[in-house]
């Protein structure tokens, strides 16, 4: 009976909290408000802040085309492996103290989980054959080794920080992050972690492929890119992986660095997340998509890999001398 | 439940994908003035897409030239249903100034079905909302009947 | 000597390495004709080398009880001939359990790749020769581990050099084989002559060549002929395990040996050569509690990590860029081995035994490729998907597994790899080891950019007409790296019994030199030291890939009562321009965004850096010998100033 | 003198590394990698001599001291090593004959399709 309801239990989290519900839902609600953001700031009135699952649904109704060209079946499952494993990513970040799944996954597994979506719509477009399909998957493949070093940078950074404060030299489980963060405080007050949340901030937009670092999936110059021959359902699924990357990749930053904010109640610190993950958002990807226009992929590269990288190594210097 | 949700959301959500088949610029210039924030169409959903297969409505300004009439009918012919197909201006309805003219396919009506006919050269913004807004009732009819 | 004794696990090394030596034999015997049979033009003797690598491989196989599971170090003298006068006389197989787990990786490929073979070498002329050849190899290798004997080391080490390097020459046809096999020669032989050298000047000090007694004597009388011939050592067997400098060969040799030579070549040549290394480090000289000497194996090891993985992503020959990819795997564990702590000896020899097992699995696949459209040119390829649907999902798994994807093997591996190389930095103060980290890390994320290359250049995008009538290749290749899959799958899904049952005891034998030179009958002081084999980091795959399964099945059914499957494709109207692919309106053409087209805002970034390197491998055999002396001039500076 | 022999058997390995190095025709790289050899064989049988010692075959009763001998391990590895060497020769002059078939020339420096 209590194996029973143990089951129940975490199938609930699968499903319901932190799982698909909630992905579903807060993450096409921080798109929808980001959508709404960055209309606000260009004086348009803006979609509704419910957009995106309108869009959502409606491309579960449209026909799902499948080339000639392409190879059917990746074709069809690469979106689904994507967005499952984005789902799994999400269970293991822990909201405040709370974590549906401890002692599965550290920091390096996450990063290493954050590739697979990415490597599911790569491998979906390729599947395409389109040739447009072929340059935008090309395109975030840079993309993605763009981010990768700022991010194992800042991910090294926090391991060393927390490992020293704990005295055991290094942390890379998540869980024990946040629950340094619930005794100590958020790590965001560390003076040297401010340039890691920093840098970590400016990789979001481009982990989550948003403007300006959409070349990927360019649609003025070439036609949506990877999505190029996606049509209905699928589509579906790959809009709603962007949506709910948006929001993992975000609770990520709110859980390394703005750890601690929260009451205790599961409930209500799911609450206090979202709304720090709006901020977040609101800060680092409305305000930048707002005011930027669309850099190259190689001003992508260069910028990460310079600037961004730059911030990081700052921090892991700061880290290592115990600051 | 669901079958209503989509109707509802297709109505929402049409996103644009548009075919220029030889036009002069001018309606062209007055689609991208109906996304700027004097108008923005986004508050009613509409986007631009940039490829026919995530398109819901097909826009085609210009006269549909001799060289352009098999493009614009394999590009509509990628678009998944349900679809709703909009000429925009006069070329595409008549051949404007240029019917009678040998390299000039126009109107478009005779190689496809258009579902909507904005009128003008070019026609006004709020023509063009006007005419979209009436694609997507369609497009929610068509899929009603999906 | 009745049955029994003839049966008593401690002869099984022997019979292991002489059951493919008597392979050899019994294939030269069979004559060179080729038989009627199309499907395997060696009849026969094909079955023959194929039963002594299997036999091979079950000796080892036999042995993983009492050594790894019992800790027991077989020491076994030919000829019952052992120590006289303190000294040892005979020659000795020396077998621990770090000696049986490169044994087993390499009776693995051995065994895998002969399967692969039968029905892969059948367009090829002189296939028996091929044979002898190819046992000759593998006991070569075989050999060079098991061996508890220095010039034995070298008498193996020129056997297999010649096995590789004509195998590598085989398909005479092949654009750039003889070359390929020249260079090969030209460096290797300077390599062999190396380690000859440092055999010698070995022995003139301390009058035996047996391992354990060297290792008995050698520390403690560290003097500038050691430290001479260590740096000879050293060099000789890098040119074998191919890390910087001696990487170009790699990629040459690769290249234009059949697949299942390139699958010996790079799962099996480099491991000789990183077990011995490992040998000489840790046992000869026992120098690996020195700073400068983990420096050096972390630096060449970095190097060779992210050297190779640029030079690969800027290939355009499927098998070249896989070659380069092995270096830089190579790179990996010779960084973890140079940790030198417990969790990076485990870590390195985990990457070292996935290496092998996901580079066969794409060389195998590559072949495949080669064997049913003639070329492995990334430009010319594509589409194949279709047309080899099981060769694509085999291919896919191993591009996963060397890109570390979880839960795949490789990822379990490098992971542990990072752990150790972070935790070192940490525990010695030391920012080098920190960046060590950082290169692995990034140089993981670039092999995931070059697969993707190949991915869509080979097997996804579109199909070239000349390849519309490419079939599935026959059912023996498949099975081959069908076995290699799902050796990698299981080993990414089980870290922990992989690492307790074969690299824990390996990196326990690494650390217990006492231990091996007391078994062989010396004597040792050496203490057997505590190992701690934990680390930081969290990681349950199976439990993951439940929750993964769990999370897609929903999805599926929800999909699924969604209609996902309302899907649209193409029966027989192909020529309906409504299946055909966007092109902006334009008729479909072939146009294929594969190979070179590929990261441009990557490359051009680094455009100098990738000139650079271009001009720098010149493809001169005499500029890469002259890499090996500057190679051995340093090496021998830097034993000389360091140790 | 014995350490002229150490002198001559390294003077002799450089040299084949030299030879290697700078000269582009394959025959004289073959030719090089054999005198590296022949430095390393004299190397060999410079460390095993024995000042005033005998060749090491057994004879019952003569000798008693192992001294006269001089050391018989090195002369069985110099004989290993000739024969490797010799296979090395004829492997590698095998190549070349094959090299100038398809390439129609000796010079290293054209043979260089596989490069970067």
């Amino acid at each position: 009976m209590t194996v029973f309801l143990t089951g129940l239990q975490y199938l609930g989290y699968i499903l319901i909290f932190p799982g698909f519900l909630f992905c579903f839902f807060c993450g096409l609600l921080l798109t929808g408000i980001d959508r709404k953001l960055v209309a606000r700031m260009q004086k348009r009135v803006g979609p509704p802040l419910l957009q995106p699952f309108y869009d959502f649904f409606k491309l579960c109704g449209k026909e799902t085309i499948v080339p000639a060209a392409a190879s059917r079946t990746t074709f069809l499952v690469a979106p689904l492996v994507g967005f499952a494993a984005l789902v799994v990513v999400q269970l293991f970040i822990p909201i405040c103290g709370f974590s549906a799944f401890t002692g599965m996954a550290d920091i390096i597994v996450i990063l290493y989980l954050l590739l697979i979506p990415a490597l599911a719509a790569i491998l979906g477009a390729s599947a395409s054959g389109s040739p447009y399909a072929g340059v935008g998957l090309s395109r975030e493949m840079v993309t993605v080794i763009a981010c990768e070093l700022p991010l194992v940078l800042v991910l090294l950074a926090v391991a060393k920080a927390v490992g020293s404060a704990l005295g055991t030299g290094l942390c890379f489980s998540v869980s024990e992050i946040a629950r340094y963060q619930v005794e100590n405080g958020s790590l965001i007050t560390r003076p040297s972690m401010i340039p890691a949340a920093l840098a970590f901030a400016l990789i979001i937009p481009g982990e989550t492929g948003s403007h300006p670092f959409d070349t990927a999936e360019a649609e003025t110059e070439i036609c949506e890119g990877m999505h190029a021959e996606y049509s209905g359902a699928p589509l579906a699924i790959f809009k709603l992986t962007h949506a709910v990357k948006l929001l993992t990749v975000t609770s990520l930053f709110v859980a390394l660095f703005l750890g601690g904010i929260g009451t205790g109640i599961a409930a209500v610190d799911g609450v206090i997340v979202f709304a720090l993950c709006v901020i977040v958002t609101a800060l680092f990807v409305s305000f930048v998509h707002a005011v930027t226009a669309r850099l190259k992929i190689e001003q992508v590269f260069k910028y990460y890999w310079t600037v961004v990288s730059g911030l990081a190594l700052v921090s892991l210097v700061l880290a290592w001398y115990g600051l | 439940m669901f079958k209503k949700l989509i109707e509802e959301s297709t109505a929402k959500s049409p996103w644009l994908f548009h075919i220029n088949s030889g036009s002069c610029n001018g309606c062209d210039i007055e689609l991208v003035a109906v996304l700027t924030p004097r108008y923005d169409v986004e508050r009613l959903g509409f986007k631009l897409a940039g490829s026919p297969r995530q398109a819901d409505i097909v826009v085609v300004t210009g006269p549909v030239t001799r060289q352009s009439l098999d493009r614009v009918l394999s590009a509509i012919s990628q678009v998944p249903e349900p679809r709703c197909i909009v000429t925009m201006g006069s070329c595409p309805q008549s051949g404007n100034v240029f019917k009678g003219s040998y390299s000039v396919c126009a109107p478009l009506s005779k190689y496809v079905h258009v579902d909507v006919d904005i009128a003008g050269c070019a026609p006004k913004p709020e023509a063009i909302i006007d005419g979209l807004v009436k694609a997507t009732e369609i497009l929610k009819e068509k899929r009603g009947q999906m | 000597m009745n049955l029994t004794n003839m049966m008593d696990y401690h002869h099984y090394p022997i019979y292991a390495v002489m059951v493919l030596f008597l392979g050899a034999f019994l294939v030269a015997a069979g004559g060179a004709r080729h038989s009627k049979n199309p499907d395997n033009p060696a009849g026969a003797r094909a079955w023959i080398a194929l039963c002594a690598t299997g036999l091979s491989l079950l000796f080892l196989v036999l042995l993983v009880k009492p050594v790894m599971l019992g800790g027991e170090t077989i020491a076994y003298w030919m000829g019952m001939r052992g120590i006289a006068g303190g000294y040892a006389i005979g020659i000795a197989l020396e077998v621990d359990a770090l000696s049986l787990f490169f044994a087993l990786l390499i009776a693995t490929a051995v065994f895998v790749s002969a399967i692969y073979s039968i029905r892969y070498m059948v367009h090829d002329e002189c296939v028996p020769q091929y044979y002898v050849l190819y046992c000759l190899l593998a006991g070569g290798v075989l050999g060079l581990v098991l061996s508890g004997d220095v010039f034995n080391m070298f008498v193996m080490v020129e056997i297999l050099t010649f096995a590789a390097v004509a195998l590598t020459a085989f398909r005479t046809k092949v654009y750039g084989a003889l070359e390929a096999a020249f260079k090969y020669l030209v460096v290797g032989c300077m390599g062999s002559t190396a380690i000859l050298t440092g055999v010698i000047l070995l022995y003139a000090q301390y009058h035996t060549l047996n391992l354990a007694q060297l290792a008995s004597l050698i520390p403690g009388s560290m003097n500038d002929a050691t430290k001479l011939a260590f740096a000879f050592l050293y060099i000789g067997f890098s040119t074998k395990a191919f890390i910087v400098p001696f990487h170009p060969l790699a990629a040459d040799a690769h290249g234009a040996a059949p697949a299942s030579i390139s699958v010996l070549i790079s799962g099996v040549l480099t491991k000789s050569g990183i077990y011995a290394i490992i040998r000489l480090t840790w046992f000869l000289f026992q120098t690996m509690e020195l700073g400068s000497m983990q420096f050096m194996l972390v630096f060449v090891g970095s190097a060779s990590m992210f050297v190779c993985v640029t030079m690969a992503l800027a290939q355009h020959d499927f098998k070249r860029l896989l070659a380069y990819h092995s270096i830089s795997q190579i790179g990996y564990v010779l960084t973890a081995v140079g940790l030198s702590s417990a969790l990076g000896v485990s870590a390195g020899l985990y990457h070292a035994m996935n290496h092998t097992l996901f580079k066969g699995l794409l060389f195998l696949a590559a072949g495949a490729v080669l064997h049913e459209t003639g070329t492995t040119d990334l430009g010319r390829l594509g589409g194949l998907s279709k047309k080899m649907p099981h060769t694509t999902v085999l291919f896919l798994i191993g591009a996963f597994s060397i890109s570390g994807i979880p839960p795949f093997n490789g990822f379990a591996s490098k992971w542990m790899i990072y752990q150790a190389t972070y935790q070192r930095a940490v525990e010695t103060n030391n920012i080098g080891f920190l960046l060590a980290t950082v290169i692995a890390l990034v140089t993981s994320t670039l092999t995931l950019a070059s697969f993707v290359k190949v991915t869509q250049s080979v097997f996804f995008g579109q199909l070239p007409a000349e390849y519309e009538n490419v079939k599935e290749v026959p059912f023996g290749m498949r099975l081959a790296m069908g076995i290699l899959a799902a050796l990698c799958v299981l080993t990414g899904l089980f870290p922990n019994t992989v690492t307790s049952v074969l690299t824990e005891p390996a990196a326990r034998a690494v650390a217990s030199v006492g231990e091996y030179i007391s078994a062989m009958g010396f004597k040792s002081a050496l203490p057997t030291p505590e190992l701690s084999f934990a680390h930081v980091g969290v990681w349950a795959p199976i439990k993951w890939l439940l929750l993964l399964c769990i999370a897609l099945l929903a999805l599926t059914i929800a999909s699924l009562a969604g209609k996902y499957d309302r899907v649209s494709a193409p029966q027989e109207e192909k020529t309906d321009t409504k299946y055909q692919l966007f092109y902006g309106g334009e008729r479909s053409v072939y146009s294929q965004v594969g190979g070179g087209d590929l990261f441009w805002g990557f490359k051009h970034n680094w455009r100098h850096y990738f000139d650079f390197m271009h001009n720098l491998h010149s493809g001169v055999v005499n500029d890469y010998a002259l890499w090996a002396v500057i190679a051995l001039a340093l090496a021998i500076v830097y034993m000389m100033i360091a140790l | 003198m014995i350490q002229f022999n150490y002198i001559a058997a390294f003077f002799l390995i450089c040299l084949g590394f030299y030879t290697i190095v700078t000269k582009y025709n394959l025959v004289k790289t073959v030719i090089g990698m054999s005198v590296m050899d022949y430095g390393v064989n004299l190397l060999i049988i410079s460390v095993g001599y024995t000042p005033g010692g005998t060749a090491p075959v057994f004879t019952a009763g003569e000798l008693t001291r192992a001294s006269y001998f001089v050391d018989p391990v090195p002369q069985a590895l110099t004989l290993t090593s000739i024969v490797i060497g010799a296979c090395v020769t004829a492997m590698s002059m095998s190549l070349v004959v094959r090299l100038h078939e398809s390439y129609g020339t000796l010079d290293t420096r054209e043979i260089r399709r596989l490069r970067g």
